[in-house]
């Protein structure tokens, strides 16, 4: 099993790929799963997550199977 | 309701009167309706296109609950969402928002909150190409009419 | 801007397909359009048909001086205003209010404030036919969404 | 010289004419000629009266060759 993370408009330019499937092993929460993908580049100020197509938080538990998604401020319509 | 996303250009009035057509004549008083279409310039710059990105199933789930409280919550008949997304140029449309209700304030209302919610909520993201050919995202949306979300 | 009396129906998307065409493509990104239409019910009663009186030259002197106020007033780039006269049926199209700005605020705004002081100062009146034959002056308007008129 | 006096709508059926022209003789005000064309009614609560057009009172001055409209409150849109 495993957990997919995904990254979105200029999120996803700034670490170089759209979508990761990453091993749950120690890795608890959305904040843990953007630290073991992008390890270099500290989470920015206005980023936002979600945990299975719904708004969350970065201290949010995740487990098996779930999509986390990371992506900057919407500016849609 | 119609909540859709779509890859290609659409016609905003041909849709209204689409979605209207399936309603039956004399149910409705009040019809309010939003089109956000692409201009040319944004803060200061020409723009020659865009991009629209959008976070694919996220988006419809969103959009469709908020279209069902939305609904429930202002006595409203009807509601017609679409958003486009892809390449696109000055001049085409990217939202609609239809509300069709019995009277005017429910109309109107519904159809801001929609658009307040879709612009500060709905997964979708905006990249223009200026006229250097350069790209860059846009990083917010300018502001709504007044709080008109609850 | 275009603002006129019809004594004929009209389809209001048309109306504002045709409308918007006259505008440079990317100029605006925000239309507002509100769309008024007759009901078969009022107050309780089916109502079969209705007839609209105006005061002629009264009416197309205020809604011109109304809009062009309102243009000043919130950066607006067009307008248009249709109010239907004489004989209609349930669902037939009484007004449109159609109006084109750079943003969405402006549009929302300026649109509502007109229909606002159109339903409470533009000298029409409606007089329904209930199902019995019998003939009815409509007294007095719904309320509107919140006090827009400054 | 003359008023031209005009009546919509509900007020129209309650006078039973749409239009009337008067002389302006001893009529200073609005409400002179409503009394002069419609003396067994009194003014409704609710009237309204518009002179060449503009919303007025009923004691603001008419002149020769003003349009003086009496209307119920209106229901458009």
């Amino acid at each position: 099993m495993t957990i997919t993370v995904r990254f979105f408009a200029s999120l996803a330019d700034r670490v170089g790929r759209r979508e990761e499937l990453i091993s749950n092993e120690g890795i608890h929460t959305a904040r843990d799963a953007w630290m073991h993908c992008v390890s270099d580049i500290p989470i920015p100020g206005n980023a936002l997550v979600a945990i299975n197509q719904e708004y969350s938080d970065f201290d949010a538990t995740i487990k098996e199977g779930d999509e986390v998604a990371f992506f900057p401020p919407v500016t849609g319509g | 309701m119609r909540i859709e996303v779509l890859e290609s250009a659409f016609d905003p009035w041909r849709e209204v009167f689409k979605q209207e057509s399936s309603l039956s004549p004399g149910s409705f008083g009040a019809t309010a309706v939003f089109v956000g279409t692409m201009r040319d310039m944004n803060e200061g710059d020409t723009v020659t296109q865009m991009t629209l990105e959008h976070y694919a199933g996220m988006t419809e789930g969103h959009l469709s609950q908020l279209a069902q409280q939305v609904q429930a919550d202002h006595e409203i008949l009807d509601i017609v969402i679409l958003h486009r997304v892809g390449t696109i140029t000055p001049g085409d449309p990217i939202v609609l928002v239809g509300v069709w209700s019995e009277h005017r304030a429910e109309a109107f209302e519904a159809c801001e909150k929609i658009v307040e919610y879709l612009k500060s909520q709905a997964p979708f993201w905006k990249k223009e190409r200026l006229s250097d050919g350069a790209d860059r995202w846009v990083e917010h949306n300018t502001a709504g009419p007044r709080q008109v979300l609850n």
